[in-house]
C-alpha cells in the first residue's frame, strides 16, 4: 500500500465521473452524481498527495500496454509532486462542490464535465508520471482538455481568441519541453525519470544548460513567466469560473512543477547562473504581474495577473534555492524549496477561492467590471466573508497563509549574503527588494480588488439587484478553511515539507526548522524565529480585546443614529465614490514608463465657446507592451511565411503528382546510396 | 523660517486681553442707538420707525419698541433725529433669551 | 439702429430691433477694445433684453424688445453672455434660439412655477445639466460642500478627478440666493441701498456706489465732487482690506500659518482704520444715493493708514522671500488673456493675464488717474503681484483724494422721476477689489424702483474659476486658486 | 419686559450643562445660511492674532461630528434648510446653536419665499449675538455667554440715553 495505489482509485473514480458527466451531465441529477464522484476522488487525491509528502518516492511501475506513441506507461508518486497532487485534490473537491450550482444542465455542461475530468486525469498523470513519454503525453492531453474547458461559453470571438492564445502558447511550450526531454534521454539513454536523474552526470555541461533553459522556457509558458504570460489574462476571463479556477489553481502550478522537476531532480546543474536566471525571471514576473493587475477593471483579468505575480514569487524561491545549492548551502537551498512549495499550496487554495467567488459575483450581477459593481457586502454577505479570507491570504497579511509562505521566502532571500559571492548576494538582495515592492503593491491591489466591488454603494442597478440565495458557497468555504488551516497549522505543514525536502535534496533540516512544537526558525539558526500559530491566535485575541472593552464600557445612554455626514449635499450619488481606476491612479503616474498610458479627456466644455461644462469622458489606456512589441511581430512573420508557402498548395492535381514523383525519386536515390 | 521667527519676535504681541480686560478698539465700533425719551414725541418716533431700514423699530401707542437684535447699527435714526437718539456704545449684547433683546422706550416728549 | 444720446457719465443707450440683434452683437463682439460687460432683461409687460458693452469711451447699452420668448444664441457670438442667458431663462422664461442646455443658476431645485421671479417662469425648469458625469469610470466626482471649511461661505463644488489631477469643476450656486434684485422692486433708492450693500458685503462700497450712481443717472442728478471723492476713499479702503484678506487666505491655502498671521494682523489693522475713519469696519452705510452719509476722519486716516499699510507691505515682502510659498503659487491655476477676454473676466484676475480692464476712469478718477497694475502669466502668483501693486496704488490715491478734500454731502434727489419713456433708467459702475461692478436701475414716476440689476464682479469671475482649475492642477491647488480669485458666493447668488 | 420664567430657567440649566460638559475646550462649527460674507470674515478673524480665540479654549472644527457649538450666520435661505438641518443633526449632544448677526436674528430679510428670515425658524437657537456684523469682540463675548463663562449684560440694559428727564 502506498500513495500511488490511492491515486489509482482516485483516477478510476475521476474516469467514472467524466463518463457520468458525458452521458448524464445534461440532467441535474447526472450533474450532481458526476460532481459527487469527482469530490470523492478529489479527497482521495488530496490524501494521497499529503501522504506522499512524508512517504517519499515510490517505485516506478509500468502497468498496462505501451502508450499510443510507444513506450510504456510509467507511473511513480514522488514527494516533490505531493504538494501539487494535494492542491489538485483540494481544488477538485471545491470545484465539485461549486459546479452543480454554477452550471445549468445542458449538452454543453455534459461535454464540459467530460473535458474537465479528462483535464483532471491528465494533470494527475503529469504529476504521477515516472517516465518522460507518460509525462509528455499527459502534458499534451492536459493542454487540449483545458482548451476545451475554456471554450465552454462560446459567447463571442473573444472566447475563441482567449482559447487560441492558450493553445498556441501551450504548443510552443510543449515543443520546448519535448526538446529538453529529448536531449536528456538521448544523452542518458533512459526514458525513466529516476534513471535520467541517476545518469545525469553523463550529460555534458553545455547540453545540461541547454536542456534546463529549454525546460524553463517551455514550462514558463504554462507558469506564465513574463514575457510568456500573455495567455493568462486572455484565457481566464472567458473560461467559466470553475474552469479558470482550475487553470490558475492547478494548471499554472504544473508549470512550476516542471521547473522544479528539472531544477531539483533531473539536471544537477553546475554553476550558479541558471539559478540566478530563474530567480530573475521569477522576480520580474512578480513585479510586472502585480503592476498590470493594478490597471485591470475586469475582476478575472485582475486575478489572472495576480496569478502571474504569485508564480513569479514561487519561481523566485526555486531559483534562489538553486543558487544556494550551487554555493554549497544545502540547508538554505532546501529551506527555500520548502518555502516555494508552501507558497504553491497557499496560492492553490486562495486563488482557486477567489476565482470561484469572482464567478459568484458574475453570476449574481452579470458583470465582471469592478466599476459597475459595489455594495456587494450587503447583498452577498457570505461570499463577502469568504472572499475577505482569500483576500487576506493573497495580500500576504497575517494571520493568514500567504503571509507565512512569503515571510519564509523573504527570510530565505535575506540569507543571500551567506553565499560569499558579491554578485550573487547583490542579485539575491535585489530579488528580495523586488518581492518587497511586489508585496506592497499586492496589498494595494487587493484593497482595491476587495473594496471596490464589495464595499460602498452599488454603481449599477445590476449590482444593486444581486442576491445570495442559489449562489454556490460550500466550495469556496472549504478553500477558506484550508487557507486558515495552512496558516494555523504551519508547523505541521513545515514538518511534512521538510521530509519532502530531505527526499528531494537529501538534506534534513527538521530539528533546525522546528525546535519547539509551534515555533519556526527559518533559514538559519541565529537569524529569526516566529510562530504562525501564536501569531494567528494573538492577532485574533488582539482584535477581540477592544471589542470586549467596548462591550463592557458601552454607554448606557440611548444612542442616536444619524445619516453619514455628506457636507449637507442634496443627494449622495454612486458616481461620487472612488472607482477602481481612480484608486490606482497614483501607480499609473508613478510607473508610466512601464504603462505608457494614453490619456484622453473630452469635456463638453472643450468644443463650446461659452465653456459650459457637461459630460466628461476620461479614459486612460495602458499600452499592452508585450502584445504589441513582442508577439505582434512574431504573428506577422508567421503570417508572412504562410503566404510565402501558399503557392505549394495550388490545388492542381498534376502538381501534386509531381510532388509524389519527386518524393519517390528522392527515396529511391537515398536507398541507392 | 528663521526669517518669520525673527519677524514674529520683533512684531511682539498684538492679542487683546478681552474679556479679562476691556479692549479700547471697541470704542470705534458701530453700536445700537440709545434714545432720549424726553425728546421723543410720537411724530419723532414715527419718523424713526419710517427711517429704520429693518424691522428694528416700531411704535405701540406711547412706547417705542426697539428690537436690539434686529438693529444693524446703521445710524440712520441718529441721523434723522440727532437730539433724540445717541449711540449706546454697547457691543456686549449676546444673550440666551431672544425676548430680553426687545426693549420698550417710553415716549415722554410733549406734543408741540 | 437709432441712437438717442442719453449720454450720462459716458453711457450711450441704443435701441436695436430684434431682427438686427444678432448682427449688432456680432459686430460689437468683433470690435477692438469692446467687451460684453453684462446682459439682463426687464419685464414691463413686454420683455426687454439689454446688453451692456464696455468700450474705451464708456458704456453702450443696447435695448431690444423680445417677442415670442426667443432671441438669437448670443453666447455663441459673445461667450461671456452664457451665465446671463441662464439667469434670464430662469427669471424671465425667454431662452436663446439654440438647443444648448441652460444651467440652473440661482433658483433652487424646489422652485416651482409660482416661485417669485422678475418675469415669467420658464416652460420647463433648468436642470443641473452642467454637472459633469464621467463615462467609463476612469474618473469620479468628488463632492465638496455646500457646508465646507470653517468660516467660509456655503458653496457646492463637484470636482471630477482621475485620482490625482482635476479633470473638471462645476459649482452649484443656488444655496445662497436671497432674491435681492426681486426685493428691490417698489422700494425707493434710499431704502434699496440697505439691501444693495448686503448683496456682497465684502464689496459693499463698490456695489453701493454702482447702485447709487445708477439711481442718480436715472434721476439725472450728479453727486457733489467732494462726496464722489469720499466714495473713492471708501472704495480704495475696501480694496486694501480685501487684498489683505486674500493674502491671508492664500497663506492659509498654502499652509503657511506664520504668513497668515502676519497678513491677518495687517487685515485687522486696516479694518480698524475703516472703523476709525468711517465708523464701520466694512464701510456699510457710507454711500447713499446722491452722495455720502459720512465723511472720513481725515486726521485718523493720515495717521493710521500708513502704519497699517506698512504691516501689509512687510508681510508681503516676507512672503515674496519665502520660496515654499512662491513655489506653490507659480504656474498654478493659469488663465490666458484669451480665456479672460472670451469669458469676460474682470478685476485682478483679468489684469493678471495682461488685460487692462478697469472701471476706474471717470468721476473722481478723471482728475486723479489710476495707473492700472497688470501682470502677464495669468497664474496665482501674477494675481498676487497685481493685488500687491493695487494696494500700493490705493494708498497713493487715498492720499490724493484726501488732499483734494472729502465731505459728507449729498445732492437732494428729486422726489419723482420724470416719467418719460426711455428715461428714468440709468447705469452705474464701480471697480471693486473683485473687478467691475455694474448696476442698472429703472424708476417709475413716483421714484420707486421697477427693475434694479446688480452685477458684482464675482458673477463674472466665477466663470473663470472652473477654467483655471481644469487640467494640470491637482486637488491641493484648488484652495489656492479660490483664494487668489477671492470671490464671494453671496455676490454670485445675490 | 422680563423673559418668562421657564425660559430663563431653561437657559440657566443649559448654561450649567455646557459649563459642566465643555468648560475648558469647546469646538465650533460655522454654518453660513445666506450671509453677505462679512460675518464669515469676522469669524475667520477670531483665530487671527488680534483675537486668538484658542487662548480661551475655543477651537474651530470642520466636522460637525466633533463640534459642540454651531455658529450660524445669515437669514436661513429656504434652499439651504436641508443642509442646515443635516448639519445640526450631525452634531452630537449636548450642542449649542448660536445665531450670529442681524440677518440671523431677523433684522435684515423679512420672512418670504426666499428666506425664513430668522435662524430660529429652523434651528433651536440658544444664544443670540446682535450686530451687523458682530465684531470679533462681540463674538468672543457671545461665545463666553454661550458656555456660561461670561455674564450677559443685555437684560440690564435699557437703551435709554439719559435718566429720561424731559
Amino acid at each position: 500500500m502506498n500513495p500511488l495505489d490511492i491515486l489509482y482509485g482516485a483516477a478510476g473514480v475521476w474516469l467514472a465521473a467524466g463518463l457520468t458527466g458525458l452521458l448524464a451531465g445534461s440532467w441535474r441529477l447526472g450533474l450532481r452524481a458526476c460532481c459527487a464522484l469527482s469530490a470523492l476522488a478529489g479527497a482521495a487525491a488530496a490524501a494521497a498527495g499529503g501522504w506522499s509528502l512524508v512517504y517519499g518516492n515510490t517505485r516506478v511501475v509500468a502497468p498496462g500496454p505501451p502508450t499510443i506513441v510507444g513506450g510504456p506507461l510509467q507511473l511513480q508518486m514522488t514527494s516533490l509532486a505531493g504538494v501539487f497532487v494535494a492542491v489538485l485534490g483540494i481544488a477538485a473537491v471545491a470545484i465539485a462542490l461549486y459546479a452543480p450550482r454554477y452550471h445549468e444542465p445542458s449538452r454543453g455542461s455534459a461535454v464540459y464535465l467530460a473535458a474537465y475530468h479528462l483535464a483532471l486525469l491528465a494533470c494527475l498523470a503529469v504529476l504521477a508520471a515516472g517516465g518522460m513519454v507518460t509525462f509528455l503525453v499527459a502534458w499534451e492531453t492536459m493542454s487540449l482538455a483545458c482548451y476545451l474547458l475554456i471554450l465552454r461559453h462560446l459567447r463571442s470571438d473573444e472566447t475563441a481568441r482567449g482559447a487560441f492564445w492558450f493553445l498556441a502558447l501551450s504548443e510552443i511550450g510543449f515543443l520546448l519541453v519535448v526538446a529538453a526531454f529529448v536531449i536528456l534521454s538521448a544523452k542518458t539513454h533512459a526514458t525513466e525519470l529516476d534513471l535520467m536523474a541517476a545518469r545525469g552526470h553523463l550529460v555534458p555541461g553545455g547540453w545540461r544548460a541547454a536542456a534546463y533553459l529549454l525546460a524553463l522556457a517551455g514550462f514558463g509558458f504554462k507558469a506564465g513567466l513574463v514575457p510568456l504570460h500573455v495567455w493568462l489574462p486572455e484565457a481566464h476571463p472567458v473560461a467559466p469560473a470553475d474552469g479558470s479556477a482550475f487553470l490558475s489553481g492547478v494548471v499554472v502550478k504544473l508549470g512550476t512543477y516542471g521547473i522544479a522537476l528539472f531544477a531539483f531532480r533531473l539536471v544537477p546543474l553546475a554553476g550558479s547562473w541558471p539559478g540566478l536566471v530563474t530567480m530573475g525571471a521569477g522576480a520580474v514576473s512578480a513585479a510586472i504581474g502585480i503592476l498590470y493587475a493594478l490597471r485591470e477593471r475586469d475582476l478575472k483579468r485582475f486575478l489572472a495577473y495576480s496569478t502571474i505575480e504569485n508564480t513569479g514569487i514561487i519561481v523566485t524561491a526555486f531559483g534562489a534555492a538553486m543558487v544556494f545549492h550551487a554555493y554549497r548551502l544545502p540547508a538554505l537551498s532546501a529551506f527555500l524549496l520548502i518555502a516555494g512549495l508552501y507558497h504553491v499550496a497557499n496560492h492553490g487554495c486562495y486563488k482557486t477561492l477567489l476565482f470561484l467567488e469572482a464567478g459568484v459575483v458574475e453570476h449574481a450581477t452579470g458583470t465582471r467590471d469592478m466599476d459597475r459593481l459595489g455594495g456587494l457586502v450587503h447583498r452577498l454577505p457570505r461570499s463577502t466573508v469568504i472572499t475577505f479570507v482569500g483576500t487576506l491570504g493573497i495580500a500576504a497579511l497575517p494571520p493568514l497563509n500567504g503571509f507565512v509562505s512569503e515571510w519564509l521566502i523573504f527570510q530565505g532571500l535575506f540569507q543571500g549574503f551567506r553565499t560569499g559571492s558579491h554578485l550573487a548576494a547583490i542579485l539575491i538582495v535585489l530579488a528580495a527588494a523586488t518581492l518587497g515592492l511586489t508585496g506592497g503593491l499586492a496589498i494595494y491591489a487587493f484593497v482595491r480588488g476587495f473594496g471596490i466591488p464589495y464595499l460602498g454603494m452599488p454603481r449599477t442597478p445590476q449590482a444593486a439587484a444581486a442576491r445570495e440565495p442559489g449562489q454556490p458557497v460550500a466550495g469556496p468555504a472549504l478553500l477558506a478553511v484550508a487557507c486558515v488551516a495552512l496558516a494555523v497549522g504551519a508547523p505541521v505543514m513545515l514538518a511534512a515539507l521538510s521530509r519532502t525536502a530531505r527526499t528531494v535534496t537529501g538534506t534534513s533540516l527538521g530539528p533546525l526548522l522546528l525546535p519547539g512544537k509551534l515555533t519556526v526558525i527559518p533559514a538559519h539558526a541565529d537569524f529569526s524565529a516566529f510562530s504562525p500559530t501564536y501569531l494567528a491566535v494573538f492577532l485574533v485575541a488582539a482584535c477581540a480585546v477592544p471589542v470586549l472593552i467596548y462591550l463592557a464600557g458601552r454607554p448606557r445612554a440611548a444612542s442616536v443614529s444619524v445619516p453619514v455626514w455628506d457636507g449637507g449635499m442634496v443627494s449622495f450619488r454612486p458616481r461620487m465614490q472612488y472607482s477602481a481606476m481612480t484608486f490606482s491612479a497614483p501607480t499609473r503616474v508613478t510607473f508610466d514608463a512601464l504603462y505608457r498610458p494614453s490619456v484622453s479627456v473630452r469635456r463638453a466644455s472643450d468644443d463650446d465657446p461659452a465653456g459650459r461644462s457637461g459630460p466628461v469622458h476620461y479614459e486612460a489606456q495602458v499600452t499592452p507592451v508585450f502584445e504589441r512589441y513582442l508577439y505582434r511581430p512574431v504573428v506577422r512573420a508567421v503570417e508572412w511565411l504562410a503566404d510565402a508557402i501558399r503557392p505549394l498548395q495550388s490545388g492542381d492535381v498534376n502538381l501534386y503528382l509531381l510532388y509524389v514523383f519527386l518524393v519517390i525519386l528522392l527515396a529511391y536515390l537515398l536507398g541507392a546510396v | 523660517m528663521p526669517l518669520w521667527f525673527i519677524r514674529g519676535l520683533r512684531r511682539g504681541v498684538v492679542t487683546t486681553r478681552y474679556p479679562a480686560r476691556p479692549d479700547d478698539s471697541a470704542a470705534r465700533l458701530p453700536t445700537p442707538p440709545a434714545f432720549r425719551p424726553g425728546q421723543l414725541t410720537r411724530e419723532v418716533a414715527d419718523r424713526l420707525v419710517a427711517v429704520c431700514p429693518g424691522p428694528a423699530l416700531s411704535r405701540r401707542d406711547d412706547t417705542l419698541v426697539f428690537d436690539v437684535g434686529a438693529c444693524t447699527g446703521c445710524g440712520r435714526c441718529a441721523e434723522a433725529a440727532p437730539d433724540a437718539v445717541a449711540s449706546s456704545g454697547e457691543f456686549e449684547l449676546a444673550t440666551t433669551s431672544r425676548s430680553v433683546l426687545i426693549k420698550e422706550i417710553p415716549i415722554r416728549g410733549d406734543e408741540p | 439702429m437709432t441712437t438717442q444720446a442719453a449720454a450720462i457719465r459716458g453711457t450711450v443707450t441704443t435701441r436695436v430691433p430684434a431682427a438686427d440683434l444678432e448682427k449688432v452683437t456680432a459686430d460689437l463682439a468683433k470690435a477692438p477694445g469692446t467687451r460684453l460687460a453684462d446682459m439682463f432683461a426687464s419685464d414691463g409687460g413686454i420683455t426687454v433684453l439689454r446688453l451692456v458693452w464696455a468700450r474705451e469711451s464708456g458704456y453702450l447699452v443696447t435695448e431690444t424688445e423680445i417677442e415670442g420668448g426667443q432671441y438669437p444664441a448670443l453666447s455663441d457670438i459673445a461667450p461671456a453672455a452664457f451665465v446671463e442667458e441662464c439667469e434670464i431663462y430662469e427669471q424671465f422664461g425667454i431662452r436663446p434660439a439654440t438647443g444648448k442646455p441652460l444651467n440652473r443658476l440661482m433658483l433652487p431645485p424646489h422652485a416651482g412655477p409660482d416661485f417669485p421671479r422678475l418675469g415669467h417662469a420658464p416652460a420647463q425648469p433648468p436642470q443641473e445639466v452642467h454637472a459633469p458625469h464621467t463615462v467609463g469610470g476612469q474618473a469620479f466626482e468628488f463632492p465638496f460642500g455646500p457646508v465646507r471649511q470653517v468660516g467660509v461661505e456655503s458653496l457646492y463644488y463637484g470636482l471630477v478627478t482621475s485620482g490625482e489631477e482635476v479633470v473638471d469643476v462645476y459649482l452649484f450656486t443656488w444655496h445662497k440666493h436671497r432674491g435681492v434684485e426681486w426685493r428691490l422692486r417698489g422700494t425707493t433708492p434710499r431704502q434699496a441701498m440697505f439691501f444693495a450693500e448686503r448683496a456682497e458685503g465684502l464689496s459693499a462700497v463698490a456695489v453701493g456706489w454702482a447702485f447709487a450712481a445708477a439711481a442718480e443717472a436715472a434721476l439725472g442728478v450728479a453727486p457733489p465732487p467732494a462726496a464722489d471723492r469720499t466714495r473713492a476713499v471708501a472704495l480704495e479702503l475696501e480694496r486694501l482690506y480685501n487684498h489683505a484678506a486674500a493674502m491671508a487666505a492664500l497663506c492659509q491655502a498654502t499652509g503657511l500659518t506664520v504668513g497668515q498671521s502676519a497678513a491677518e494682523i495687517a487685515l485687522e489693522r486696516l479694518l480698524r482704520v475703516n472703523a476709525a475713519a468711517f465708523g464701520h469696519r466694512y464701510l456699510f452705510g457710507v454711500i447713499e444715493p446722491g452722495g455720502t452719509a459720512r465723511a472720513p476722519d481725515v486726521a485718523v486716516l493720515r495717521r493710521e493708514l500708513p502704519a497699517a499699510y506698512g504691516e501689509l507691505r512687510r508681510a508681503a515682502d516676507a512672503l515674496l522671500r519665502t520660496n515654499s510659498f512662491v513655489d506653490r503659487l507659480e504656474a498654478c491655476g493659469i488663465l490666458t488673456a484669451e480665456h479672460a477676454r472670451r469669458l469676460g473676466l474682470v478685476g485682478p484676475v483679468a489684469r493678471a493675464t495682461g488685460l487692462t480692464v478697469d472701471a476706474r476712469r471717470d468721476g473722481p478718477y478723471a482728475a486723479h488717474p489710476v495707473t492700472v497694475v497688470t501682470a502677464d502669466g495669468g497664474d496665482v502668483f501674477a494675481r498676487f503681484q497685481v493685488m500687491l501693486g493695487e494696494a500700493a496704488e490705493s494708498v497713493r490715491l487715498i492720499g490724493e483724494f484726501l488732499d483734494a478734500g472729502t465731505a459728507a454731502e449729498r445732492t437732494a434727489l428729486p422726489a419723482k422721476g420724470n416719467g418719460e419713456p426711455g428715461s428714468g433708467s440709468g447705469l452705474g459702475w464701480a471697480e471693486s477689489s473683485r473687478g467691475e461692478v455694474l448696476a442698472w436701475v429703472a424708476l417709475d414716476e413716483n421714484g420707486r424702483i421697477t427693475r434694479a440689476r446688480l452685477r458684482p464682479g464675482s458673477v463674472r469671475n466665477w466663470r473663470g474659476f472652473d477654467d483655471a482649475c481644469r487640467s494640470q492642477n491637482v486637488f491641493t491647488d484648488i484652495p489656492i486658486i479660490e483664494a487668489s480669485f477671492w470671490l464671494t458666493a453671496a455676490g454670485l447668488a445675490r | 419686559m422680563n423673559p418668562s420664567l421657564d425660559e430663563a430657567e431653561a437657559a440657566r440649566r443649559l448654561r450649567d450643562t455646557i459649563a459642566a460638559q465643555f468648560g475648558r475646550s469647546l469646538h465650533i462649527r460655522t454654518l453660513d445660511t445666506g450671509s453677505c460674507a462679512v460675518c464669515e470674515q469676522e469669524i475667520r478673524l477670531l483665530s487671527a492674532p488680534h483675537y486668538d480665540l484658542h487662548r480661551l479654549g475655543f477651537f474651530f472644527t470642520p466636522a460637525p461630528r466633533h463640534a459642540d457649538l454651531l455658529l450660524v450666520t445669515g437669514p436661513m435661505v429656504r434652499a439651504f434648510e436641508v443642509a442646515a438641518r443635516k448639519t445640526y443633526e450631525a452634531m452630537p449632544g449636548p450642542k449649542v446653536v448660536v445665531a450670529t448677526g442681524a440677518c440671523a436674528l431677523g433684522g435684515v430679510y423679512p420672512k418670504d419665499p426666499f428666506v425664513h428670515g430668522d435662524v430660529g425658524q429652523v434651528l433651536p437657537v440658544d444664544v443670540w449675538i446682535p450686530g451687523c456684523p458682530p465684531s470679533p469682540l462681540a463674538l468672543l463675548h457671545g461665545l463666553g455667554v454661550a458656555v456660561g463663562r461670561l455674564a450677559e449684560k443685555t437684560p440690564g440694559l435699557t437703551f435709554i440715553a439719559d435718566g429720561g428727564q424731559g
